[in-house]
């Protein structure tokens, strides 16, 4: 340094703090990211059926996002690491079944408790067959998807459980303050998630292992814990998404519930600009993601398109969604 | 020939009117072969192809008697065909199927007149309604084509939507009639293609503080009969039909034909019964619950 | 200097901080240590040197718990025998190491990978406040420009070892290993390094240090310990310190002078036509401001600049691997229109990139698909089916001619020794027979042996007519195996010494337009 | 080298030719793959049913997993690349209206031709989005996934089309010297992508791009072409896997046929031991991955397991059948 004159280092000061300031300005194009393409699929809904943009199709929207938001936080953290959670829609199912099959027995409050804890337990056992054994995510929780959809029809016994008097109604149907309760669970996950993301270290080491694997073990961070957290919490807010789910319908069915639900909620995460690689990625982003599914779900069905022109429309809006996405994000995007 | 085993391919076991069918051939098979006659179930998913394959496995296995939900009626002739080849009797049941042996099932398209019959009573001829659709599978296109035939016959009831896929299910059902009561505040009555979706239809009017709809369906599940006992529920009429019964029979005729005896008409009828708020005690319910 | 050097008795009565004893590591087919023995003590600095592929980078594995060696040998910390599992055990230890293959994390800031895993937190929460200020410390230590947010994954390779070193000094630890951190610094970057190095000897850390470089060792090490083929051979304290010396424990024989003459001499060549013109090309002023200069056929000219002066993004320009926002390019005169890697290798000119890891290398290919990936099109018979005899004629041959340490051409390359990686990706491309060919940290991480080799490719290279840009961060390369020499600085081309028009080539005027600072 | 004595010499091509052999050895362990563990499974359900290994039965697992087999195929190459097309089953079906549809207009011959051309069409579209606008390839076939099985419905109509004189029936139900001609394409199709796979020039830029997209690049690859190219592959082998499932049942559906095939695809070849990071795996491993889920689905219903219990059982073996073989191959595994 001593060598270099006050100049150049007032220089290097100065370009550093334009640097920083770039920097800045990236990362809020960065975090904003869907957001303008979620805007205008709103905007262009309005125009085209005059009924979407009033407070209760919003709110009607947000309550049937909910579901899918719960499973794509939990999915965020999965696919941060780079793993993948196909067992989600069947875990929703079996902890909804739980969840409807204990009001129907003496003990109605551990409905609920019981419930996550199915999904925090499923989500436990794949974490630790991808953490210790080293198998590859996707065939784990694809047999997972397969083994507990099984698991789920056997402890309904391959029937709807039903409960008119479902004690926890109150979740799928009541509302705080004009905000229904499912969307204030939804977004109060969200929340919680962008905190542990953002905030703590364990946010850190999520982003870490995604991003580089052998790095992050070579740091000395337990990779394993890691890794069994993130399958873990998205099993249990699987769970989450089950209780919710059963109280909106009162009901469970241990075949149907949460088909496909895995395929949803992993659109909404990558949408929302996570990638699949692992390591990149926000919570905010899944948010979006998944408004913008359920938005067009809500939309196509107000336009009263036929479902086979809602698959057309909803596949290349999705297409064109990331195109849009890219093309505004064009330059700063490495690959 | 003795009846050892059975093997049951139906649409979805996810349907607790499939299971019910999987259950009423069960015990007429162990009534009729004993407590040892294996009974093998599974589910199609509705693709013709996935069933196809079902088919050829249940033909390496041995077994002595198909029971077949057809994904499709007329394009499952060649699973049929190759059942015959392999001497192996092939009954279909709920959905007739070209080719089998025998046929028992109800009449779809009756069932979805009947529901939508009352529907246009109740609206006294006149108002708009919503058909909510299902999964494109043959019974529910029938179901369909029948409401509308009921409906064609009052012209002052206008259909306002009959394309929206309620998928079958509760959730399905739900989340397409918040949507279609949101894009069409007058609608004034809704025929749900199966039980599942018309409660969902009727957790959606609750959602929305609608207490002025009518709402019908097909199967007569317990879930609704409980729904038609209930006061506050939307729901007005189911046109009921009876697996357990459909399948048991389908059994029968199928040991018959297995003995040598030939039915004596190919296809047995089971006629739809609509249950409604009116006659609701006096309905026996599925046979078995 | 001396001042410092721990003297032979000292070390007789104090344990070692470090010691290991009868390591072996035997991976799938190799036995890359047998029965390594290595003491280093608190306060001074030991080199660990040997060919590539010695295994240095192996034991140094080893000791951070990235790989478990066989058992029967022991690692005694402070004299207490010590069992590292994994890579925490090694952290809790006070091991901090510098890998070789940088292990950063891409995707995270500066200040994140540098505390990864030892986050200042409170209760769990991350205190990036504390975190961005002791960043910029180190930061600041080791002279880098750039802040504590940049993403990693922007930075160069060269500021990304700086990353590294910037995170091994944080880790406060008491045994530090830097496994060859200078392949991708300039000398200013270097200086500050050793400094720093020496000031984290004098408060009694043990530093085992791996380089390639003669220089380096000698002004460094209290002591060197060298490794040959997996075996310890010996080391030689301060004083005893000699290349023949080395050499000899190295390579296992007398190789009398030939390991010394790293320079060739470039008197032979003769400068032909012009090979490559680089007109005014320019990134848009990003990194890259417009550059002109010619390139001769039969000459091999230097490239030389600090770390981040926009070398490799020069490079990466003419050869089609980044858009240019302007300027024009001609091979043999005439104008050719480059818009990707392929159109500069159909217009002859090839790329030797400085990440051999991330830009250059299918690691999980065999050493043989990897020397001729950028051929088999052009070997290959009718309808693009493989000429495998051609491919492995060609694998046997590199591997011969480079001295690649391998068992088979059918290995992975994933697995070879760093110096061996790089030289498999300098022999795909001479495979290629380029007639502009740019080498970017050609010798990275090659031992001397080897880099004698590389230079006397590259003048044959030159005597055969190819144009050669030699683009180098260690200035003896630049000044040894160059004709004439660019200097770059913030993006500009700032002059040129050697050449018949240009000024003498010494270090000192390389430096002075490198820095812009006159000395 | 020339100063090296010879005993040293002789030494070093020992070693050498020893570590050649392991290196082969190794190489055959990783090209056997999860053979011996689909031969476990094969020996287990013969014991427990006595009907498992029979020329008939062995023939109608082979034809039942002919269809993935060419779906996974095609997935192999896309999923070497480090992608991922959860379009087939829609595709699929699509090809396969298309192609029953011809028979029944005047133009029958071009039913095969038309099928696959489709296919093929549906693929470069894929491919293009991604190769050109770096699109990621989930969400881009997510979206043509949605959109074509739109597309699929539309152009069946809702119904299925059925042609009881199909002209092209024997490949679903015809045999050559009694291997069925289902299994021949199948083989035939698996042949094939080995050979371009392993022997071509293009094998080779596959693996590339998969193992180092960048490095790819820099080597002077037209990483454009080779994405464009195996997207469009994979489509048009769905295509004909389309033409085999219509040749088979005579009909198709647009609604319901392929719905699901993607994962059955994926999981054969993730199960055949190709990574989805690309860059590592073998179409050999696919062809096993495929006939492991085959023979499960064909075995468990000779054992006449109830449905609930055969997806219990199927994923758990699933699991089980990756972790056997990360345990066999232990220590060789890089990740
Ligand atoms: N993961 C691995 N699998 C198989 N062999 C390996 C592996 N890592 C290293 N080797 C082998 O071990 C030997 C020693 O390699 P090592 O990297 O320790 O050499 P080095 O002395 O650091 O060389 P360089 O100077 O080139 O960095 C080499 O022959 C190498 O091929
Ligand atoms: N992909 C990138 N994105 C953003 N900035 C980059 C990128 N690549 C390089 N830079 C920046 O451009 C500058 C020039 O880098 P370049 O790699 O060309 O330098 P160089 O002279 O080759 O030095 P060295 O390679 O030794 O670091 C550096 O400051 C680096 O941070
Ligand atoms: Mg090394
Ligand atoms: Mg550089």
């Amino acid at each position: 340094m001593k060598t270099m004159g006050a100049d150049s280092q007032i220089a290097d000061e100065k370009s550093a703090a334009a640097a920083t300031r770039k920097q800045n300005l990236h990362t809020i194009i960065q975090v904003v990211g869907m957001l303008p393409v979620l805007i205008l699929i709103c905007i262009g809904f309005e125009f085209a059926t005059g009924k979407f943009l009033t407070a209760r199709n919003i709110s009607i929207v947000m309550q049937q996002a909910s579901i899918n938001i719960v499973l794509a936080t939990g999915l965020t953290f999965v696919i941060l690491t780079g793993g993948i959670d196909l067992a989600v829609g069947a875990v929703l199912a079996v902890s909804a079944v739980t969840a409807v099959s204990m009001t129907l027995t003496g003990m109605p409050d551990l409905a609920i408790p019981l419930a996550l804890l199915v999904g925090l337990a499923l989500g436990a056992v794949n974490g630790s067959l991808i953490a210790f054994f080293r198998l590859p995510p996707f065939i784990v929780t694809l047999g997972a998807m397969t083994a507990v959809r099984g698991l789920s029809r056997l402890s309904a016994n391959d029937t709807t459980v039903f409960n008119a008097a479902l004690p926890f109604a109150w979740i799928g149907n009541s509302q705080l303050f004009g905000i229904p309760w499912m969307v204030i669970i939804a977004l109060a996950v969200v929340a919680i998630s962008w905190f542990v993301l953002r905030r703590t270290v364990l946010g850190v080491w999520i982003y870490g292992v995604g991003g580089n694997p052998d790095a992050a073990r070579l740091s000395g961070i337990k990779v394993w814990a890691v890794l069994l957290f993130v399958y873990a919490i998205s099993g249990m807010l699987a769970g989450l998404a089950g209780v919710m789910s059963a109280a909106r319908t009162l009901s469970a069915n241990g075949a149907q519930l949460g088909m496909g639900y895995e395929l949803d909620a992993i659109a909404a995460v990558i949408l929302g600009g996570t990638s699949f690689v692992g390591g990149i990625g926000s919570i905010f982003g899944t948010l979006i993601g998944a408004l913008i599914i359920a938005v067009l779900s809500n939309g196509l069905i107000l336009m009263n398109v036929s479902e086979v022109w809602q698959l057309i429309i909803k596949g290349l809006v999705i297409v064109g969604a990331v195109a849009l996405d890219r093309y505004r994000n064009k330059g700063s995007a490495r690959t | 020939a003795e009846l050892k085993s059975v093997g049951i391919t139906v649409g979805s076991l996810g349907n607790p009117f499939f299971v019910q069918i999987a259950k009423g051939a069960e015990a007429k098979a162990k009534e009729i072969g004993g407590p040892g006659v294996t009974v093998t179930v599974v589910s199609s998913d509705y693709d013709l192809n996935k069933q196809s394959t079902q088919i050829d496995n249940f033909i390496a296995s041995g077994v002595d008697m198909v029971l077949v939900n057809a994904a499709d009626p007329v394009a499952i002739e060649p699973a049929m065909v190759r059942l015959k080849a392999a001497g192996i009797v092939a009954v279909a049941v709920d959905v007739s199927a070209k080719g089998a042996a025998a046929t028992v099932t109800t009449n779809n398209i009756e069932a979805g007149e009947k529901a939508c019959d009352y529907i246009a009573q109740k609206m006294n001829g006149k108002g708009s309604m919503v058909i909510m659709n299902g999964p494109p599978v043959s019974a529910v296109i029938d179901r369909v084509t029948g409401c509308k035939q009921a409906i064609a016959k009052t012209p002052d009831i206008k259909i306002l939507s009959d394309n929206q896929n309620g998928k079958g299910s509760r959730e399905g059902g739900l989340e397409v009639m918040i949507g279609l009561l949101t894009a069409f505040p007058d609608i004034d009555a809704v025929f749900a293609i199966n039980d599942p979706q018309a409660i969902g239809a009727d957790l959606a009017a609750k959602q929305l503080n609608r207490d002025d709809l009518i709402i019908t369906s097909v199967d007569g599940a317990p879930d609704i009969e409980g729904a038609l006992k209930q006061s506050g529920s939307l729901i007005q009429a189911s046109s009921a039909q009876d697996p357990y019964a459909m399948a048991q029979k389908a059994v029968e005729v199928g040991n018959e034909i297995l003995q040598g005896k030939q039915p004596a008409q190919a296809t047995t009828l089971i006629p739809a019964e609509l249950i409604t708020r009116d006659n609701i005690a006096q309905y026996k319910g599925w046979t078995s619950k | 200097m001396g001042a410092t050097a721990l003297s032979a008795q000292t070390q007789a009565t104090r344990p070692p901080t470090l010691e290991m004893r009868g390591i072996s590591k035997t991976f799938p087919g190799t036995k890359a240590l047998s029965n390594v023995a290595l003491k280093a003590w608190g306060g001074e600095i030991l080199s660990l040197m040997g060919e590539n592929g010695a295994g240095k980078s192996t034991l140094m594995k080893v000791l951070s718990g990235a790989y478990q060696a066989d058992a029967g040998g022991q690692i005694l910390i402070d004299g207490e025998v010590i069992d590292i599992s994994n890579p925490h055990v090694a952290r809790e230890h006070g091991i901090a190491i510098i890998y070789q293959e940088l292990s950063l994390l891409p995707n995270l800031s500066v200040a994140e990978n540098i505390f990864f895993g030892r986050e200042p937190s409170k209760g769990g929460l991350i205190d990036r406040r504390t975190m961005r200020e002791s960043c910029r410390d180190v930061l600041k230590r080791l002279g880098a420009t750039f802040g504590p947010e940049t993403i990693v994954a922007q930075l160069s390779i060269a500021e990304r070892q700086l990353v590294e070193i910037a995170r091994a000094l944080q880790s406060k630890s008491k045994i530090l290993v830097m496994d060859e951190p200078t392949t991708t610094l300039s000398s200013r970057e270097t200086d500050r390094l050793f400094a720093l190095m020496r000031q984290l000897r004098n408060d009694g850390l043990a530093i085992i240090y791996i380089s390639h470089r003669m220089a380096e060792v000698y002004e460094l090490s209290d002591r060197v310990s060298v490794l040959r083929d997996g075996t310890y051979v010996g080391t030689l304290d301060k004083d005893d310190i000699s290349a023949e010396k080395l050499v000899k424990m190295m390579v296992g024989r007398d190789l009398g002078s030939f390991y010394k003459h790293d320079h060739v001499a470039k008197a032979g060549r003769a400068k032909g036509q012009p090979m490559l013109s680089v007109e005014g090309v320019t990134d848009g002023g990003k990194r890259v401001h417009p550059a002109s200069f010619t390139l001769y056929a039969g000459e091999v000219l230097g490239l030389a600049g600090l770390v981040g002066s926009g070398r490799t993004e020069l490079a990466r320009l003419i050869y089609g691997a980044d858009p240019k926002a302007g300027g024009t390019v001609k091979v043999d005169g005439k104008p050719v229109d480059i818009r990707s890697p392929k159109d500069g290798i159909d217009a002859g000119i090839t790329y030797l990139t400085e990440d051999r890891k991330h830009q250059g290398l299918f690691l999980d290919m065999s050493v043989k698909d990897n020397v001729n990936f950028s051929v088999i099109g052009r070997d290959a018979r009718g309808g693009g089916v493989l000429n495998r005899r051609k491919a492995v004629e060609r694998a046997k041959s590199s591997i011969a001619n480079l001295k690649i340490r391998v068992a088979s051409a059918a290995i992975g390359v994933g697995t070879l020794s760093g110096g061996n990686q790089q030289k498999v990706l300098l022999a795909r491309w001479l495979e290629a027979k380029p007639r502009v060919m740019i080498l970017d940290e050609p010798t990275r991480g090659v031992d001397i042996g080897a880099k004698a080799e590389i230079y006397r490719i590259i003048d044959q290279l030159a005597q055969s007519g190819v144009a050669v840009l030699v683009i180098s961060s260690e200035l003896p390369e630049v000044m040894g195996i160059c004709d004439r020499i660019l200097v770059m600085r913030e993006g500009h081309i700032e002059g040129q010494v050697g050449g018949a028009d240009g000024p003498p080539v010494t270090q000192e005027a390389i430096m002075a337009l490198a820095t812009g600072v006159q000395l």
